[in-house]
């Protein structure tokens, strides 16, 4: 076994996980006075991570595909894509996260080191070919998720939010355990590749069930319904960071493990799950799109909205084609930037005395206070309503040209009618921003840092996105060839 | 380039550059602009329309594009050039280009002229479009063109209320004809396969007695196709029956009156039956319609006429009326003479109208005769001019002498060719056209005398109480309330002048072009050489009649507007009923009002509570929007807080996709 | 004989007790905790009866990390249960209802 | 690898298995309220201490120090359960199994000196 590879393959996760280890003795030992540079070092660190992500992401793209450590682990362009999406996402999160605690002097040096963990643990998601280091990297990343959104220990609301997030979380994690014991027992490999040849061989209804509760396990981590219960009420409770986390990088990172795992082991059984995963998409568009009318709580809206655009996601693998990976994936970036753009729009949002904002009734008026921001959040919205021109659109177009390739024209269909339901509440921002009369008074000016996030979010959604559409169709083209080299 | 092309594109091009520039430029561009290109496009007529008179200039078809081609359905964008094509150019350019310079002075203090000037231009785009058509889709889209800017001019002041009443009357008014028009076009395509007007003029003396089943009968079909071509020239013409827009679109502004509703638009009924003639010889039932509605529309609008205050109103009853002798002209099948009227008819109905225009301009906006009076001291070219037209209009002239006005000679060859034609039809439109003539006499001189003679009325004026800041009783003796009416500036004498050349001179000059000469015509209508030789024939009496009517109607309006003006108050008294059916324009308003209006208002208000609001509402946006707030409300409920609750749906879930699978 | 059948009936058995703790408990959240346990038990007997039925080590070494991860899991899950339980006083699983909707 | 083909029934067993367990659940209740008396009152609904009545709140609060070492111990006890299966294959792993369990020593090393460093074994 060729060691010198394997740990090549994995360097993002061993340097984060190095960077955290050191990072964590940094915090235990200076205490909170380290916190801004942790962070600056962690966002570095990330970064880091992502620039070599791609550099590995042209050699993983051969036949090689990169198996570590006999094939507990592959690097390959699927892989790369996504760790990419997350890293960045990631470090995007933590730049606007510290102003938010410092405020109620609630920031800790573990928080990026936190982030870090829970970094190491999605990048694992991604790139698992086995169901073990599925599940280690799956639990590094729950169990630093379910501290993050407790992290706010003297706020009720946070720390009820992790609890819930925990007890929900342990009962998907037993059902994917439970899943993955079955698929073990009736395959006897636990690795993706041996599973996928055992199901050639022969495919029995135990697999079938195992197949079933993982699927259902990993729903519950892209929150697609009727697995979504936990995603509002954690939005809303955990601190508004945190919540920009959620909703961004563990959606890519678990989208990402359904993707391979949906494509890899289980693709050759598609027409078995393909059912189930149009009823969850469409369910999560529609109970998405019910739900997020006639929220008050600005991040609760957005909560049933990324349950919403999950199911656009599924759409995408619905389809199960190399057309339709690439389009959920290439839906996944457009929804990381929409997302992470509107959370720090959110996090800009702050009372003069630096309280957040986060309600309908906060934001009345909002155009003539601060107009910049205002406009930027009505692009944004215009982007997850999927209006052209905005970028959003594009995101929709593609998975729905996926879905029709592949003969799912009545799904499509369905879908786009009730996207528009969905375009109610982003236009309920745009009424109350810029038709209501202003009710409260507002921070007047932002840092730099946050409106440079949410500049560079808002140039992606602007139709200067439209730029990216070429590129962005070849990686996701290439990232999704990654599973046909696999097969 | 053929200067067709010049002579229509120039006014839309000079449409589009005022239009887009609107206000971005000052108003003067836009007004230079577009009568530079009108002038441009008149001065290039006249040669045409000279050269055919001097029979050097053959017809011509200009291609200008290839537009459809779809099975046996193709036409082209083609700019036909003949006789009947060449009279309408020099009549629209030459009104158009005068109306334009008379607007400078006219339309001088209206915010919005660059929008005025766009408009008209585009009309006179869309009138040569229809009358250069070479297929009937061109045509149409001329019709319909011309149907907008009418529709916009009419509506120019929108902000009045009546304006934009007017100008939806007028648009709806007129779709009915185009109903008409529209399904003649289908059934001449269904008939001939063609739309093209060469080949479907060529085609259709040897349609003649063909017939069609219609509802079970056997019906003529060249009779179904003219009389559906017919209700849509009696649209776009004002015709009895569809009239009623007419006298309304008065609420446009003068100049707009002037060109589109008396020497152009109007026309276009005209000119279709004229440019489908030899169509129509094969469809008699049709033409005796045709003759029927004229006789009966020149009538009707010259009794409405002379009982009407308001000063254009009185002359779009006119203009009304005119039209009536046009269409049964053509009626008998005297093409030549309809257009000839059609020709000095434009002269001198203009000239009425912008001298109209000058009186109202000089009386401050006041548009009501009775509060006029002794105009001809204060406004004296106004008066020379309307005078002019006057004698045009009344038929002034002598035919030994061999010296008239212009509508002296083309009336009377109409009412000459209506005897000579020996028919019943023909003799009572002989006798209704004389009739006609009287009142048209009577109502011209009425509203002469009204205006130009007499004790100024002025003060009695709300529009000259505001101007001079009086009442009547503050006047006192005064009855001009110290009102100094002024004479309009040069650009609305100039086009004055103009015309009223073209009132004393046109028939004169033209008269034996029009009626004499089949060369001239060549095969651009049907020209029907024995009934011209009937039309000379006639007894002297009837050469004389419309000059004899026209004395009487002379006489009676003097006596009871200059001699004693007590007599139309008494006359009005003692005739009440037939004066109220008169003033009231024979209650085809009101009775519109409760057999269409009415009914149909009650038919929508039906449709919209219970086909749109109870059904299509209900059951769509409405149902649709109150199943996603319950939805919403049911989602919001759904989401209780519990623990518990969450893990069960998710476990529901789960066995749920278990099941599904395993069976 | 015990079969692997018994084991997978015991396992399932097990799994749906853990499952059923969780919804229809209303007391407790540590009893939560500890249904959550029983599912991991569930899982874990199941995978080494597999792994020794199939003479492959694979399953037991996932059990070892199945069991290393739950208890990472619960000391996570009861710390985030003590800081909640300070706040508000209450750990009644009825209790947690402040985020709804 | 055995065929496991011929245990298919036993997936039967699941949907037994779910009905066994839930009768398990409710069946003693249904039965308690079948059978017994329901006739709660205050005396009945106390807390019963060795004839006693309660001296404090059943729920009274844990000094926070006890999860604190109870947490540590759990996890410390079961991460070394590695260590045993480790102990005995060394001789099949070697210096690969050697080092591995080494990095892995290392970061619970860490783990405990935050642990130490943030205070978390002082009892005080």
């Amino acid at each position: 076994m060729d060691y010198a590879t394997s740990f090549y393959f994995t360097a993002t996760e061993i340097g984060l996980s190095l960077c955290g280890l050191a990072l964590l003795l940094v915090a235990g030992w200076q205490g909170n006075k380290s916190a801004r540079m942790v962070t600056i070092i962690s966002v570095a660190a990330l970064f880091g991570a992502a620039i070599f992500s791609i550099g590995l992401f042209d050699r993983a793209t051969g036949e090689v595909a990169g198996r570590a450590f006999g094939d507990l682990y592959r690097a390959d362009a699927f892989g790369s894509f996504a760790k990419v999406l997350i890293y960045v996402a990631a470090a995007a999160v933590l730049i606007v996260t510290p102003r938010f605690f410092e405020r109620i002097d609630a920031y800790r040096a573990e928080y990026p080191v936190l982030m870090l963990f829970n970094a190491v643990g999605m990048g694992m998601m991604v790139s698992a070919t086995d169901l073990m280091t599925l599940y280690i990297g799956l639990e590094m990343s729950s169990l630093s998720s379910y501290v993050l959104a407790s992290f706010l220990r003297n706020d009720e609301r946070s720390s009820e939010a992790g609890l819930k997030y925990f007890v929900l979380g342990a009962l998907a994690s037993g059902i994917i355990l439970y899943g993955v014991s079955l698929v073990y027992g009736f395959t006897g490999s636990t690795n993706y590749a041996g599973i996928r040849a055992a199901f050639e061989a022969s495919f029995s209804t135990g697999a079938l069930f195992g197949v079933v509760f993982v699927l259902a396990g990993l729903a519950f981590k892209i929150s697609a319904v009727p697995f979504h219960m936990w995603t509002p009420d954690v939005y809303e409770g955990a601190p508004t960071p945190v919540t920009a986390f959620f909703a961004s990088a563990p959606k890519v990172a678990a989208m990402g493990m359904l993707l391979r795992m949906a494509m890899d082991p289980f693709g050759g059984e598609a027409d078995a799950w393909r059912q189930i995963v149009i009823f969850a998409a469409l369910a999560s568009i529609v109970v998405g799109a019910l739900g997020a009318i006639g929220q008050q709580n600005l991040k609760r809206l957005l909560a049933y909205s990324s349950i919403n655009n999950v199911g656009f996601i599924m759409i995408g693998l619905a389809a199960a084609t190399p057309g339709g990976v690439a389009g959920a994936l290439t839906y996944l970036a457009i929804y990381v930037a929409m997302t992470i753009g509107s959370f720090t729009a959110l996090l800009m949002l702050r009372a003069p005395d630096g309280t957040n904002l986060e309600t309908f009734a906060d934001i009345s008026g909002l155009s003539t206070k601060r107009p910049a921001l205002a406009w930027s959040l009505l692009a944004l919205m215009f982007s997850l309503a999927g209006i052209p021109p905005l970028f959003g659109f594009w995101g929709k177009f593609v998975v729905f040209q996926a879905a029709v390739q592949a003969d799912l024209v009545a799904l499509a269909a369905i879908g786009i009618a009730a996207s528009v339901i969905g375009a109610f509440y982003y236009l309920k921002f745009i009424k109350v921003m810029f038709f209501d009369e202003p009710t409260r008074e507002v921070e007047a000016t932002s840092p730099v840092s946050h409106w440079v996030v949410l500049g560079i979010c808002v140039a992606i959604m602007s139709p200067l996105g439209y730029l990216l559409t070429v590129p962005l169709g070849e990686w996701t083209a290439q990232a999704a060839a990654s599973f046909v080299a696999a097969m | 380039m053929h200067p067709i092309l010049l002579i229509v594109f120039l006014p839309l091009l000079a449409a589009l550059v005022a239009g887009l520039t609107n206000k971005a430029a000052p108003s003067v561009f836009a007004k230079a602009i577009t009568t530079g290109a009108l002038f441009v496009s008149a001065a290039l007529s006249w040669p045409i329309f000279l050269g055919f008179v001097a029979g050097t200039y053959e017809p011509t078809v200009v291609p200008v594009l290839k537009w459809v081609q779809s099975g046996s359905l193709a036409f082209d964008w083609a700019l036909r050039v003949d006789t009947l094509t060449a009279i309408m150019l020099v009549v629209i350019n030459t009104v158009s280009a005068l109306v334009h310079l008379y607007s400078w002075g006219y339309m001088d203090e209206d915010p919005d002229q660059p929008r005025f000037f766009a408009y008209l231009s585009l009309f006179t785009f869309a009138m040569l479009m229809l009358v250069t058509a070479d297929n009937l889709v061109q045509m149409f889209f001329g019709w319909e063109g011309v149907g907008l800017a009418s529709y916009l001019l009419i509506g120019f002041w929108f902000r009045k209320p009546s304006a934009s009443a007017a100008a939806i009357k007028a648009f709806v008014v007129n779709r009915v004809g185009d109903l008409g028009f529209m399904l003649g076009i289908f059934g001449t395509y269904l008939v001939f396969d063609t739309v093209s007007i060469t080949e479907i003029l060529a085609a259709a003396p040897g349609m003649s007695g063909a017939t069609i089943g219609f509802l079970g009968y056997n019906v003529y079909t060249m009779d179904v196709l003219c009389v559906l071509l017919f209700i849509g020239a009696m649209g776009k013409s004002a015709q009895l029956g569809l009239h009623t827009w007419l006298p309304d679109a008065m609420e446009g502004p003068t100049p707009v009156s002037a060109l589109i509703h008396a020497a152009t638009m109007v026309t276009a009924g005209v000119f279709m039956v004229c440019r489908l003639s030899p169509m129509f010889e094969t469809a008699p039932v049709a033409l005796g319609l045709v003759t029927f509605i004229g006789a009966a529309t020149c009538i009707f609008a010259a009794t409405v006429g002379t009982t009407q205050w308001d000063i254009k109103r009185v002359i779009a009853y006119s203009t009304c009326s005119q039209l009536g002798y046009m269409f049964f002209a053509a009626g008998v099948g005297a093409y030549g003479a309809a257009m000839f009227h059609l020709f000095t008819h434009a002269f001198f109905k203009a000239l009425l109208f912008l001298g109209a225009g000058s009186v109202i301009h000089a009386m401050h906006h006041e548009q009501d005769m009775r509060y006029y009076g002794e105009l001809r001291k204060h406004i004296p070219l106004t008066f020379w001019a309307m005078m002019a037209g006057t004698l045009a209009i009344t038929g002034v002239g002598i035919y030994h002498l061999g010296a008239g006005f212009a509508g002296f000679w083309s009336k009377d060859a109409i009412l000459e060719v209506a005897y000579g034609r020996g028919t019943e039809l023909g003799n009572f439109a002989f006798w209704m056209g004389t009739f006609a003539a009287l009142l048209t006499s009577f109502y011209s001189w009425r509203l002469m005398f009204l205006t130009f003679w007499g004790k100024p009325r002025w003060i009695e004026s709300e529009h000259i109480q505001h101007s001079v800041h009086k009442t009547p009783e503050e006047a006192g003796e005064d009855t001009t309330g110290g009102y100094h009416p002024h004479e309009s500036p040069l650009t609305m004498l100039i086009p004055l002048g103009v015309l009223s050349i073209g009132a004393v001179l046109a028939g004169q000059v033209f008269a034996p072009t029009f009626l004499d000469d089949a060369a001239f015509w060549g095969s651009s209508i049907f020209y029907n050489e024995p009934l011209i030789h009937a039309m000379h024939n006639v007894p002297y009496l009837v050469k004389y009649a419309a000059l004899i009517v026209m004395v009487i109607g002379l006489v009676v309006a003097w006596y009871a507007y200059i001699k004693d003006t007590s007599i139309p108050a008494k006359t009005a008294e003692q005739l009440g009923p037939i004066y109220r059916f008169l003033y009231n324009k024979w209650y085809f308003d009101e009775l519109y009002h409760y057999l269409f209006v009415v009914p149909a208002f009650w038919l929508g208000r039906q449709f919209w509570k219970i086909g749109d609001v109870g059904t299509i509402d209900r059951f769509g946006p409405n149902g649709i929007a109150w199943v996603v707030e319950k939805g919403s409300v049911g989602a919001r409920k759904f989401q209780t807080g519990y623990l518990y609750s969450y893990a069960l749906v998710m476990l529901l879930g789960l066995v749920a996709a278990i099941t599904w699978v395993l069976f | 004989m015990i079969g692997i059948e018994h084991y997978i009936v015991v396992s399932a058995i097990l799994f749906v007790l853990g499952v059923l703790g969780i919804f229809l408990n209303r007391k407790n959240i540590i009893v939560i905790l500890m249904a959550i346990e029983l599912i991991l038990l569930s899982v874990n007997l199941q995978l080494v009866a597999f792994s020794a039925f199939l003479g492959d080590l694979v399953g037991q070494v996932f059990a070892m990390f199945v069991l290393t991860v739950a208890a990472g899991e619960a000391a996570v899950g009861l710390a985030i249960l003590v800081i909640y339980f300070r706040g508000r006083g209450t750990i009644a699983v009825d209790d947690v209802d402040r985020l709804k909707g | 690898m055995v065929d496991l083909e011929q245990y298919l029934p036993i997936l039967i067993f699941l949907f037994v298995a779910a009905a066994l367990s839930a009768l398990f659940v409710f069946l003693p209740m249904g039965v308690s309220r079948l059978t017994g008396a329901h006739k709660p009152d205050a005396e009945k609904l106390s807390e019963y201490e060795c004839g006693f009545p309660a001296f404090e709140d059943p729920r009274s609060q844990f000094d926070v120090k006890f999860y604190l070492v109870a947490i540590s111990f759990l996890l410390f006890d079961l991460e070394a359960s590695f260590l045993f299966p480790w102990a005995v294959s060394l001789e099949y792993t070697g210096w690969t199994g050697w080092s591995a369990m080494v990095i892995f020593l290392g970061i619970l090393a860490v783990g405990l000196a935050y642990e130490w460093k943030m205070g978390a074994l002082d009892w005080q």
